[in-house]
């Protein structure tokens, strides 16, 4: 079967600005978009530049944009397209460096913002702090992230302002604001209740529909706003 | 990383959010009324006589002045929303909050004044 | 540039970063991961990290450590399991102070759940002993190793380790026997680093990315494993690579051995639950090496689902309501990948390279050891899959190995903050990046010669075939002879892409250099090894020797080629046995 | 280094606004948006507008008779479709944002779409044929 993939290039070694390059490939309808990608690099030409690394989903490498919505190139296949025209981008927004490795610094930097680790006060006991089942539900689905910032990228309020602190981070202040056994509650919400932080957030979806997780970030981002309002009131 | 700097007014954002929404709840409640009465009863909304009869009502006069309020509110800080969404110099922003009070005080100023004339 | 750290730590999996956890407080270290460090593959483990805490029911150490013994085909060393057994729990309890979210018993309690080989003692009711599964292997949901690898690295950003993410290692510096720093290249920007340190510890990770069908990610190519040998340390039972007997057709992707657990059937073309022919009593829940094997002979006489290399993995008779619950990873995998509803329709799946036993030959304490004579490298240390103490033996348990990762990680931060206290600088030799300068001209300066991807493909592709699950002399010794060619073909590589700035085409190129370096190893230890033993099965000598061969191998690096030595195995307390479950 | 945030970040944003798959959420959002500054101008336009009423009852009932022809009983039930979405959608938003709305907020929106039509549907018999 062929496909052929428009695929946005740029080299900041040769080019003034990224531009589209169109390759036709032989493929099994099974490839992943990942598999085709690799094709072009080891058929055609090799110096296309990508990240990728557990290919199934669960290291985050390979968010790229794949006909106009963020995805992982990795858990797509051919044969989940209908058209065999597949146009692949870099995550929008972020910096390109090359191809479709985009500079992933910034999303880190305010990965860091939130404090992203267990804060406890107490000396913890000899063995393992307790926690009930109902606690641990609380973050069963924000531990799921993987990191691949599909969803930040897609968020507009991120496009139109990359102070934001993004969907991506503000759930990790979740999924610690939310553990019970965190004692830092109000500095993470400190950082999130700023203008830059969750009020940035018009609830436009676009983070869940992409979240390769199935993450509803926009429903733990909704817990945080409550938090802090209340906390305002 | 410390440039998540506020720009523009103090506050976080948080009440802004929260009344935002009360606002808007309240408004769809007395805008549905509003519509209603306007065209289920044209003659109502749309001569001289009746418009000045509901006003000498101050329930009425309450209702429009809920209105003229919260509309105003709840407009002009769903726009400083809209302009917030844009990673602005801190001058500019901030001169648009200012303008952009002075022009609601204003706009209340004039409401206020058509209804408590009557 | 010169970057200078009291410790350099390679790669950023469980091991690495618990190390870095450990050290961090007392030392400058520096980490660095060809990948950003939550990509490692270490977030791919779903099942579940072992220790006997007896959160569920009763559970002693000294089983855990017996059902390792055994799992090992007695290759283990018994002082290692033992100290690894003993340690886990309190490895299991500080995972959960540093904020590690466990699934939690009803009490509140880390949960725990069974595991193949895992099992405890009981008495049946005519008085004799009998062992039979025990829940011993504490997990998130099916996402254990994710859960931990996230939080080891939020607590290195806690602690401010430096981290130098996409920086790939190129050989390390070795001086009279002390180990100095290492080079390697800025994958951003193309430009060779030299690290100055007192230490350097690897936690590079596995290898199976030498062979075609894998669970392993592309990064697995056994960078550190090959580097090492490549600077004169020898390399521990290389021969033992552990093939997973459920991968998803074609891909290998795993499919969790809980699908056997929760009751799956594996039938072959006829139709026929052919574990039947192969282990009568416990049938699809026969060990992994096994069912492995047994899955690789209805392949190999062309029982294959429709004469293919796959057979059927059957969860249909569970139902809808069983698979949502037990098993949603892999329904959405057999979704996603091979657009199969398991609801419907039986699982394809062929047994998958999964784990590498053997690796860079460590004490107990993660030193790293120049032969086989027990000598240590100074400044030199390594943990996790690229390490071997050993405790998996000739075959590792399930949910051991992240808890090697753990224990050892841990113990080895613990070794070097003191060595760190005591320690100075050693000079750098002068050309210490010469060697990598010179191979980057020569790649960059080729205009023209051999394909890469070809090799790489063959590589792969052979490895699967002639030293994989069923080995035999003939197969060993036609795969040297394609190893060695390559090799020579790989000196004329080609280096298309000449940009410097994320230049994949010149990593990719590098990788399979080390896939051709341990390779060599393994066939050579393979070819040499004549019993079956594990993971490792001659069908040619189709016994266990004990006899003859309950050592470890020693694999050095000569210029004449690859040269075998052998260490005894430590054996305490239990005499190696036949090995039935 | 060429460097391609040489393009104006406005171009670029709109680049991809434009070229981004737009989801159900999007569109609301962009509807949401362009209704709520619209309705924000129309709200002023009508406090000037009432202000008819202070220069006396011939002067506003002329006005009035330029607002009840067609053109202008068109343009309002127009405006009331806009104010229909806007503040549907705004229920959707706060019970997103208050209750459990996240889990179901394309189905909540399903909803808001075909009260919104009925009751555009309504406001049309009100106006014109009441
Ligand atoms: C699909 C799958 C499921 C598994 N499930 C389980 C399970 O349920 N239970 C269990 O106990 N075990 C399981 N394992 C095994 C276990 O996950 C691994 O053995 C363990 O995670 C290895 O950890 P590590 O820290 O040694 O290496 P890794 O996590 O692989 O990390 C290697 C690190 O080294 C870095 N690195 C490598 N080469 C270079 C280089 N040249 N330059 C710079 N950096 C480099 C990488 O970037 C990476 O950071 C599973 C394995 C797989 C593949
Ligand atoms: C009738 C009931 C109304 C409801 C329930 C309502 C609700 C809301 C809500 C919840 C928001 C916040 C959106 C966000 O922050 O993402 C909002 C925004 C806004 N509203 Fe309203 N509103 C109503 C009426 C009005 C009216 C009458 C006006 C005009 C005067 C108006 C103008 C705006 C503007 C300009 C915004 C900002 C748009 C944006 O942030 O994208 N709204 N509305
Ligand atoms: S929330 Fe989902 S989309 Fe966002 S970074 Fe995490 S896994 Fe990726
Ligand atoms: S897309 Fe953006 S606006 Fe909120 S709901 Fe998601 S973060
Ligand atoms: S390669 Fe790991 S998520 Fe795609």
């Amino acid at each position: 079967m062929k496909v052929t993939l428009s695929i946005k290039r740029f080299d900041p070694e040769k080019d003034e600005k990224p531009y589209r390059k169109e390759y036709t490939i032989d493929v099994e309808p099974t490839f992943r978009i990942l598999d085709c990608l690799d094709k072009v690099k080891w058929d055609i030409d090799g110096g296309l530049a990508y990240r990728r690394s557990c290919s199934h989903g669960i290291c985050g490498s390979d968010a790229m944009m794949i006909n106009g919505k963020n995805m992982l190139a990795c858990q797509v296949l051919v044969q989940d397209f209908k058209k065999k025209y597949i146009k692949i981008d870099p995550l929008p927004s972020l910096p390109i460096i090359k191809d479709l490795i985009v500079d992933m610094d910034g999303f880190f930097a305010k990965y860091e913002v939130v404090k992203p680790y267990l804060i406890s006060k107490t000396q913890p006991p000899v063995k393992e702090r307790y926690q009930s089942q109902e606690d641990r539900a609380l973050i069963d689905e924000a531990v799921n992230c993987i990191l691949c910032g599909a969803c930040s990228a897609s968020c507009p309020s991120l496009w139109s302002n990359d102070a934001y602190l993004g969907p991506a981070a503000m759930l990790k202040a979740y999924r610690f604001v939310f553990d019970s056994r965190d004692d830092a509650q109000a500095e993470r919400l400190d950082v999130v209740d700023t203008p830059d932080g969750l009020w940035r957030c018009h609830t436009i979806f676009n983070c869940v529909e992409v979240c390769p997780k199935e993450i509803n970030i926009t429903w733990h981002l909704s817990q945080l706003k409550k938090k802090c309002a209340m906390r305002e009131l | 990383m410390n440039t998540y700097k506020f720009f523009g007014s103090r506050n976080s954002g948080a009440k802004n959010w929260y009344l935002q929404r009360i606002s808007g709840i309240i408004l769809v409640i007395v805008l549905i009324g509003h519509y209603v009465l306007m065209h289920a009863t044209p003659d109502s909304g749309h001569t001289y006589k009746a418009v000045m009869e509901r006003l000498h009502s101050p329930f009425w006069k309450g209702i429009d002045l809920t209105f003229v309020t919260l509309g105003l509110w709840h407009g002009l800080n769903g726009t400083w929303n809209v302009i917030r969404d844009y990673h602005l110099k801190p001058w500019v922003a901030n001169t648009i909050y200012v303008l952009m009070i002075l022009l609601g005080l204003t706009f209340w100023f004039i409401g206020l004044n058509t209804i408590l004339s009557f | 540039m010169i970057h200078k750290h009291d410790l350099i730590i390679v790669g950023a999996g469980l091991a690495g970063l618990r190390a870095a956890v450990e050290t961090s407080q007392y030392a400058d270290v520096g980490v660095i991961s060809k990948l950003f460090p939550t990509r490692s593959h270490s977030g791919a483990a779903q099942g579940g990290i072992a220790a006997a805490l007896g959160n569920e029911e009763h559970d002693k150490v000294e089983w855990h450590v017996f059902d390792s013994v055994k799992g090992s085909d007695y290759l283990g060393d018994q002082d290692a399991i033992e100290m690894m057994c003993g340690e886990a729990p309190d490895a299991i309890y500080e995972l959960e102070h540093l904020g590690v979210p466990f699934s939690r018993t009803k009490e509140g309690k880390i949960a725990q759940r069974q595991f193949g080989g895992h099992t405890k003692e009981v008495i049946d009711e005519n008085g004799n002993s009998k062992r039979i599964p025990v829940l011993r292997a504490c997990y998130s949901a099916d996402r254990t190793g994710h859960v931990i690898l996230h939080t080891l690295y939020e607590q290195c950003v806690k602690r401010n380790v430096r981290f130098y993410a996409e920086y790939f290692i190129l050989s390390l510096i070795i001086d009279d026997g002390v180990c100095k720093g290492l080079t390697a290249f800025n994958l951003r920007d193309g430009e060779i680093h030299t690290f100055h340190a007192k230490a350097v510890m690897f936690g590079t990770g596995g290898y199976g990315r030498a062979y075609r069908v894998t669970s392993n990610a592309y990064a697995n190519s056994g960078d550190g494993v090959a580097i090492a040998f490549r600077a004169g340390i020898p390399l521990e039972d290389m021969e033992f690579v552990q093939f997973h007997p459920t991968g998803l057709y074609p891909l290998g992707i795993l499919v969790t051995e809980g699908a056997r657990g929760e009751g799956g059937y594996l039938v072959n073309n006829d139709g026929d639950r052919f574990m039947k022919n192969y282990a009568p009593t416990v049938m699809e829940l026969a060990p992994r090496d096994m069912v492995t094997r047994s899955i690789q002979t209805e392949i190999n006489e062309g029982r294959g689902i429709n004469g293919g290399d796959f057979v059927n993995l059957d969860l249909t008779h569970l139902g809808a309501a069983k698979l949502k619950e037990r098993l949603p990873e892999i329904t959405g995998f057999a979704k996603t990948y091979a657009g199969i509803d398991p609801v419907k329709q039986p699982i394809p799946i062929l047994p998958t390279a999964h784990y590498s036993m053997g690796g860079i030959p460590t004490d107990l304490y993660g030193h790293v050891l120049a032969d086989e004579k027990g000598t240590i490298v100074k400044g030199f240390y390594a943990a996790g899959e690229c390490a071997c103490v050993s405790v998996h033996g000739a075959n590792r348990l399930g949910t051991n190995s992240l808890l090697d990762a753990v224990v050892h990680g841990r113990r080895t931060g613990k070794t070097l903050v003191k060595y760190l206290r005591e320690a100075e600088f050693s000079p750098l030799p002068d050309d210490a990046e010469k060697k990598d300068r010179e191979m980057f001209a020569n790649l960059y300066g080729t205009s023209s010669g051999e394909n890469a991807d070809k090799i790489r493909l063959r590589l792969k592709e052979e490895m699967t075939n002639k030293c994989g699950v069923f080995r035999n002399e003939k197969d060993l010794n036609s795969m040297l002879d394609t190893i060695h060619e390559l090799e020579h073909k790989f000196k004329n590589v080609h280096l298309s892409c000449k940009g410097k700035v994320f230049n994949t085409e010149l990593m990719e190129i590098i990788e399979l250099g080390n896939l051709l370096e341990f390779s060599d190893a393994i066939v050579t230890g393979a070819l040499a090894r004549q019993e079956c033993r594990g993971a490792h099965w001659r069908t040619d000598h189709p016994k266990r020797d004990d006899v003859n061969w309950l050592k470890h191998t020693i694999a050095f690096k000569t210029e004449k080629g690859i040269e075998l030595k052998y260490k005894p195995v430590v054996i305490n307390k239990y005499q190696p046995q036949e090995r039935k479950y | 280094m060429a460097n391609q945030t040489a393009t104006s970040f406005f171009s670029r944003w709109l680049e991809v606004l434009f070229n981004y798959r737009k989801h159900t959420g999007s569109w609301a959002w962009i509807l949401h948006r362009i209704t709520g500054l619209g309705l924000t101008i129309y709200i002023m336009v009508h406090i000037i507008a009432l202000t008819g009423l202070l220069k006396g009852e011939a002067a506003f009932n002329e006005e009035m008779a330029l607002f009840t022809s067609p053109v202008f009983l068109f343009g309002e039930w127009l405006l009331g479709a806009l104010v229909m979405f806007h503040s549907l959608n705004g229920v959707r938003i706060a019970l997103v944002d208050f209750g459990n709305g996240a889990r179901y907020h394309k189905q909540i929106l399903a909803f808001v779409y075909v009260l919104g039509v009925l009751m555009v549907a309504g406001m049309a018999y009100l106006i014109f044929l009441h």
